[in-house]
């Protein structure tokens, strides 16, 4: 079972897809059976933490079969403490973006959910894929279904809409995974192998010249930054998150990105990762309060959203390249976190463009008295997202920021706590434009309070345990920190001795 | 009388496919085909391929050839016109079929001491070693071209059948 | 007895021809002659080469081309059918609308 | 012993759960006991607490760790533990005591708004974050509890959302309070990269076993956490959210922005005094910073006409009063002021509150007056706050002012400043409080709203303002005596400075401080009555003889504009223009454009190329096979010509 269990939540999505496709599009049929895949999927994760070994490290539940001679590529799959709960994770917001696009894909729902579920089991792929080659394969076909959703099902009927938004994407993130793909078939060159952990130890060797290993770790980088986002490549995101259904937006961004910053760039080239840290945290910290400051003054509510997402994204960056455990351990945490309160804001948010069809923020107002169980979701989850202490983003964004004043750099650390402020102040003042004040001319019209604009069993079944997971991730972190830190430990010591001297004696910008 | 066979036959050969440069009407540029691919097969037949001279005849000049000959008469077609649609043709075009066929046979020139004359009776290939070859060693290979023929077939009557279901 | 490189030269002058052919010639029929014509060429010198060598293989290559000519042959020639049927013109320099 | 301290919090938060989850469902009356009793419930917790440590108070400090961590991530180890000592136990008496009171007042007070279940649930998770800071060991949880607060504070301050003042207020009230926490954040940062522990004992400890730690760090640490400090409690530069903060229910003014949260500053810095007494830089600028405050709102005061704004600035100003304490290392002082002004200002809000209701909403002091007949209850208990807050002898703020203008007359010349700007702004506290009084109670009705006629209010709401204003007379006494008596005696051993100085002050000095004192008080009330003691112009021709002071005061120093204009509209236009269209239109998009203008140039270039016409298409073909094999050719005929055939024989 131990050994098959990866195999088999990798094929419930995509038995699902398979079965959605054959079965008629007929009504509800295509998004039940999605339903219960997802449900399946998420059934067949929660076994690994069950029966997760917390005190080892390493890879666990490996299944390795060889798959090609030459080149040779292996289906081999594990999960270590770092992607464990990004695969649960991934197989909650399944379930979640099934019932999100419920009511809101009216039209072409087999093609809908048959997309969904290929995009489930390709991000799913990506957390447990262990052979480079296998990895890149899912990688890529997370983008495949992505872009077709977005163009098919984009939001605004209007001119350029969702093709150009998934264009945009496609380019944005399909062009740098080409020198990814570069950069895999080098290595492969070199070592005749695709697998993660003799690759690793290959290059620990120091077999491999400094000269491209530099370039190929820029090439990770790059193909792994747009994904995340960091600043300055977050250019596809507005976009994507104004013109993508609910189910796809919410899981567009992060996890997949930072996943492979931490696994692949930090892991496979550590050496190349600390000379390359002075950067990224300085990009990290400006992300967070670029992110913050044009969050401030968006007029659409999916914009500030995708500003929003950009700046906590820059937290877990800004976690990872400090390289110290508590760090490494929050940013982790901070994914998960993301998952799970962008998720509900996704849901939210979503509802309101259900109900309203606007996403101009200026329409609103008032909307508290109307829908009280919508205003008080809204404003739980936007305290988890601004970070407040019991709620879970507090505890992500504590670590990352205490480590990274202790551990990295007081400048950065300084500077990414005033996005803290900033934080809460946009959020507040959506919150505040949305649903206080007197009402607007369009919500003015609705009962009061409204039972058929405030949100229906269907969301509040997805929405109450979402609420009350940020309360627990909040409460009881070590639930999940000691599952991660068995994973990220060695990323925090990756760094043998001599590679130390050597990356002491590079300038630090920023440090005091 | 090989050295007799050969100028002949390659004199036919070098003829046809001049003439097939040379014709305006499709029909005779087709039937200096036949000639250009009849005189091949007897050039086979010097090379000791006796199988390959007969699928020749069988295959190009009869079951191609015939093809292309019922096509022109079924679409009717008349003396090509003279056109001048491409420069490009002309100016780039000849100079690089100039080049190729002298690269191509300064190569060969070249290597001419290398190679072994042909005499009339060696290295004739039987007709058994060839289909052991062809029907053990390559059985594979084999049942997918038949595969691809009915394809093919398949793809000709769709595409030449008038649209619409009639 | 003759050398070898005569079979290969009047190869390399058929495929030539061929080609001289696709440039002049004007209706997609005979284009489509020269195309055969050049695989007859190519041809030759396989034979000539199976010969040189004593390897069956290139004799049976020739074979497989012919197979593949057939099928190319009666697409292709489906496809100037339809062509026709359309453009109501074999000209090539008129059939020249794929582009961007 | 067993003190069940995880019960204080819990029990207000199990009261948030009820009423905020099924509030709308249950009937008022089970609303009502469910949110009385829950600070009830934590009250007694408290009682217990404080009757088992009274008999043995060498089991303090007391602590209780959840077993279960909270956050263990890299070396860093956080519970929740809570810690009891006598600091903590006189700060959860006064919040869990005042504060069931103005639930009790509450009952009364809201029950016609509509929401009502929800005012509770906010209520009491306040209460539940308050217990949480007092009672956190470590300065992570108090951050919790810090940041809860605040929490409350904002949801409670919107509580009328639809008011768009309301709604502003509160996001005012919250962000404001976020630029403080940076502070406070910041604080702890520094304390783990440089002690590697927020837990308080081992803080303290560790300090003590360094005496030469002076200065420096400790410093950096003192002033973030008063950064921290100045936003909770609305000292300068941070005030501005507290009189915005009035737009909430008056209760809610009582128990969050009077009695309780805004202390929480001063309840910190007692806390870390051992950081404090480490450095007398940071020490001098708590007492300034908490003078320039004290003075400042009380200026502000003197010519508000909203009463419960007059309040609020009074809040500040009482609020500054607490930090020159701390500032001159009179903690005790300080908590001793925290407990009275905690009665005091309680009962004052809620006397307002009483007069409010009374006028079903009148706030305008210029539209009151004559109100001493109608209200006489109200009447008496605010007097008794009045004169408490003016320092008159033997009520409670007597005392407690006293204890921090006589110490900080005691820390040499600058000590001797400060006192000075304490006595000028306790005349002026006593002008404003006697102004405030004379408005609302004496002389005729000045509104011109004759249709509602001024009621008492029920006795839910009387009740505990008659118990208040018991607590503001003789809550003094537990401070009288050499060192604040009983008092001072409970709280030594937490807060007596690590280089507490002797007193050295004479009786008869100490006599003539006391004396000042009270004269100061006693002009306070006589400028009042002259001014407002019957109708006559003299305020308002004082106002007219200074117009520049004048226009100064009522405008706040235009301090919120000021911020406004100099930081708020900058960060938005700065965002907007600069980031939203030169960086992210201009420069990021642009770049991309670019890139996408560059592909599509070179398209259109080679677009030309692909003529469609077949032949031009084979010639270019033709050229590239001649192309192909002029380069095989030559790079295999270039040095050893004729070895081709061997490459081509394949082997």
């Amino acid at each position: 079972m131990d050994t098959q269990i990866i195999t088999l939540i990798l094929l419930a999505p995509l038995g699902g897809a398979l079965l959605v496709a054959l079965l008629p599009d007929r009504g509800k049929l295509p998004a039940w059976v999605a339903l219960a895949t997802t449900l399946l999927t998420l059934l067949f994760a929660l076994h690994l933490p069950a029966h997760f070994n917390y005190s080892a490290t390493g890879f666990q539940f490996q299944s390795d079969i060889p798959w090609l001679a030459t080149p040779n590529i292996h289906y081999h799959v594990g999960v270590d403490g770092l992607s464990l709960w990004l695969v649960v994770l991934t197989g909650l917001l399944g379930p979640v973006g099934v019932l999100a696009s419920w009511n809101v894909i009216r039209e072409r729902r087999k093609t809908f959910y048959t997309l969904f579920l290929v995009q489930q089991t390709a991000m799913l792929g990506v957390f447990v894929s262990l052979d480079l080659m296998l990895y890149y394969g899912f990688w890529e076909l997370s983008l495949i279904p992505m872009a077709i959703l977005i163009a098919m099902y984009g939001r605004t009927q209007s001119d350029p809409g969702g093709p150009k938004a998934a264009l945009r994407f496609f380019l944005f993130t399909f062009i740098p995974s080409a020198p990814l793909l570069v950069a895999l078939l080098w290595l492969y060159a070199q070592t005749r192998t695709f697998d993660f952990v003799t690759l690793q130890s290959a290059i620990a060797s120091g077999r491999i010249p400094a000269g491209p290993l530099c370039w190929l770790s820029v090439a990770f980088l790059i193909a792994f930054a747009v994904k995340v986002p960091v600043f300055p490549l977050h250019g596809w995101l507005t976009d994507v998150f104004s013109e993508a259904p609910v189910a796809l937006a919410m899981v567009v961004a992060g996890k997949l990105g930072l996943y492979s910053l931490i696994r692949f760039h930090v892991g496979l080239f550590p050496v190349q990762a600390h000379q390359a840290a002075p950067w990224l945290l300085a990009l990290a910290t400006i992300g967070i309060l670029y992110g913050a400051l044009l969050a401030l003054v968006q007029k659409d509510f999916w914009k500030l959203l995708a500003y929003a997402t950009l700046s906590h994204l820059s937290f877990c960056v800004l976690g990872i390249y400090g390289f110290t455990l508590a760090g490494l351990d929050g940013s982790v945490y901070q994914i998960l976190n993301h998952g799970v309160s962008a998720g509900a804001i996704f849901v939210l948010l979503g509802a309101l463009y259900e109900r309203f069809g606007t996403s101009q923020i200026s329409v609103y107002g008032g909307l508290a008295k109307k829908t009280p169980a919508l205003a008080t979701l809204f404003v739980i989850t936007t305290l988890s997202l601004i970070g407040l202490p019991i709620l879970n983003g507090f505890v992500g964004e504590f670590l990352i920021l205490s480590s990274t004043f202790t551990g990295a750099s007081r400048f950065w650390a300084i500077s990414a706590t005033v996005g803290v402020i900033l934080g809460a102040a946009y959020m507040l003042l959506l919150v505040q434009r949305i649903f206080q004040g007197p009402p607007s001319d369009m919500v003015a019209q609705l009962g009061n309070p409204d039972r058929d604009y405030d949100l229906e069993p269907r969301e509040h079944l997805i929405l109450w345990p979402l609420a009350a997971l940020m309360l627990i991730m909040g409460v009881a972190p070590g639930l999940w920190i000691k599952g991660i830190e068995s994973g990220v430990l060695p990323a925090s010591q990756t760094i043998s001795a001599p590679a130390k001297i050597a990356v002491s004696s590079i300038p630090q910008g920023g440090q005091q | 009388m090989h050295l007799a066979l050969f100028l002949i036959f390659a004199a036919f050969a070098l003829a046809g496919a001049t003439n097939l440069l040379l014709q305006k009407h499709p029909i005779n540029a087709a039937l200096s085909l036949i000639v250009v691919m009849s005189s091949l097969a007897v050039l086979y037949l010097l090379l000791g391929a006796e199988f390959l001279a007969v699928a020749q005849i069988i295959v190009y000049a009869g079951a191609i050839m015939v093809l292309f000959t019922f096509v022109i008469m079924l679409l009717n077609e008349g003396v090509e016109e003279k056109t001048h649609g491409s420069r490009v043709a002309k100016i780039v075009g000849f100079p690089a079929v100039a080049v190729f066929l002298s690269l191509v046979a300064s190569v060969i020139l070249a290597e001419q001491n290398h190679l072994s004359p042909v005499g009339l009776n060696d290295g004739i290939i039987r007709i058994q070693d060839l289909s052991a070859v062809l029907f053990r060693d390559l059985l594979l290979p084999f049942e997918v071209t038949s595969v691809l023929i009915l394809i093919a077939i398949l793809g000709a009557v769709a595409l030449a059948r008038k649209d619409g279901h009639e | 007895m003759i050398p070898s490189s005569w079979y290969l030269i009047l190869s390399a002058v058929l495929f030539s021809m061929g080609v001289a052919g696709f440039l002049i010639k004007r209706s997609l029929v005979t284009v489509f002659m020269s195309i055969e014509l050049m695989l007859n060429a190519v041809n030759l010198s396989f034979v000539t080469f199976a010969h040189e060598w004593h390897m069956v293989k290139g004799q049976i290559f020739v074979f497989f081309v012919m197979m593949v000519a057939a099928a190319e042959a009666a697409v292709g020639l489906a496809i100037i059918i339809a062509i026709f049927r359309t453009r109501a013109t074999l000209n090539v320099d008129q059939i020249d609308l794929m582009k961007f | 012993m067993t003190l069940y301290l995880w019960l204080i919090p819990l029990l207000p938060l199990a009261g948030f759960l009820i009423n905020g989850l099924l509030g709308s469902r249950l009937t008022k009356a089970l609303v009502t006991t469910i949110a009385l009793l829950a600070p009830l419930a934590a009250l007694g917790v408290v009682v217990r607490a404080a009757l088992l440590v009274w008999s043995s108070p060498a089991s303090l400090p007391y602590v209780e760790t959840c077993p279960l961590g909270w956050i263990h991530a890299g070396g860093l180890n956080i519970d929740f533990a809570f810690a009891l000592d006598q600091l903590t136990l006189v700060m959860l008496l006064v919040i869990t005591g005042v504060g069931f009171l103005i639930h009790i007042y509450s009952v009364g007070y809201m029950s016609l708004e509509e929401g009502y279940a929800r005012y509770f649930a906010y209520l009491n998770l306040f209460l539940f974050f308050m217990t949480i800071l007092v009672l956190a060991e470590n300065a992570l949880l108090m951050f919790v509890g810090w940041e809860g607060v605040g929490l409350a504070s904002y949801l409670l301050i919107g509580f009328y959302f639809s008011r768009t003042s309301a709604a502003n207020a509160g996001l005012k009230a919250f962000i404001v309070n976020r630029i403080g926490d940076f502070g406070f954040l910041i604080a702890i940062f520094l304390l783990l990269a440089n002690f590697g522990s927020l837990s308080f004992s081992a803080l303290a400890a560790n300090i003590a076993a360094h005496p030469e730690l002076q200065g420096g760090v400790i410093t950096a640490i003192a002033l973030c956490l008063l950064f921290g400090a100045t936003g909770k409690s609305a000292q300068i530069p941070l005030y501005i959210w507290l009189p915005d903060a009035m737009e909430g229910p008056t209760p809610v003014s009582a128990l969050i922005h009077a009695a309780t949260m805004v202390t929480a500053g001063v309840y910190m810095i007692a806390r870390t005094h051992f950081l404090y007494d480490r450095s007398p830089l940071a020490l001098t600028v708590v007492a300034v910073i908490g003078a320039a405050t004290a003075l400042f709102a009380a200026t502000i005061g003197l010519v508000q006409t909203d009463i419960k704004r007059v309040l609020a600035y009074s809040t500040v100003s009482q609020l500054g009063y607490m930090f020159l304490g701390c500032g001159v290392a009179a903690y005790s002082a300080a908590i001793f002021h925290l407990v009275t002004h905690a009665f005091f200002k309680a009962l004052l809000f809620l006397a307002a509150g009483s007069v409010i209701h009374g006028l079903s909403g009148e706030q305008d002091l210029r539209k009151m007056g004559g109100l001493r007949k109608k209200l006489p209850i109200t009447f008496w208990t605010m007097t008794a706050g009045v004169f408490a807050i003016a320092g008159f002898p033997g009520l409670s703020g007597f005392f407690s002012k006293d204890a921090i203008l006589t110490a900080a007359f005691q820390q040499g010349s600058m000590g001797k400043a400060l006192w000075f700007v304490g006595v000028v702004t306790a005349l002026l506290t006593s002008f404003y409080m006697f102004r405030l009084w004379y408005l609302a109670f004496f002389g005729e009705s000045r509104s011109d709203d004759h249709t509602h006629h001024p009621h008492e209010s029920p006795w839910s709401m009387l009740g505990p303002l008659v118990l208040l204003a018991i607590l503001s007379v003789v809550g003094g006494w537990m401070g009288f005596g050499e060192g604040l008596g009983r008092f001072g005696a409970f709280l030594r051993p937490v807060l007596t400075p690590a280089n507490a100085p002797e007193s050295s002050i004479s009786t008869s000095l100490e006599i003539a401080l006391l004396a000042i004192a009270v004269a100061v008080a006693l002009t306070g009330w006589f400028i009042a009555h002259l001014f407002y003691g019957s109708r006559n112009n003299r305020a308002a021709n004082l106002a007219a003889a200074l117009p520049g002071p004048y226009k100064l005061m009522v405008g706040k120093y235009w301090i919120d504009e000021l911020y406004n204009n100099t930081i708020i509209k900058p960060i938005f236009l700065f965002s907007r223009y600069i980031l939203g269209w030169v960086v992210e239109e201009g420069i990021i998009r642009g770049s991309a454009w670019l890139l996408a203008g560059i592909v599509t140039l070179l398209g259109e270039l080679l677009r030309r190329w692909q003529s469609g016409n077949l032949r031009s298409y084979a010639g270019w073909l033709a050229a590239g096979a001649a192309l192909l094999l002029f380069a095989i050719l030559s790079a295999s005929l270039g040095a050893s010509a004729f070895t081709l055939h061997l490459n081509w024989a394949g082997h």
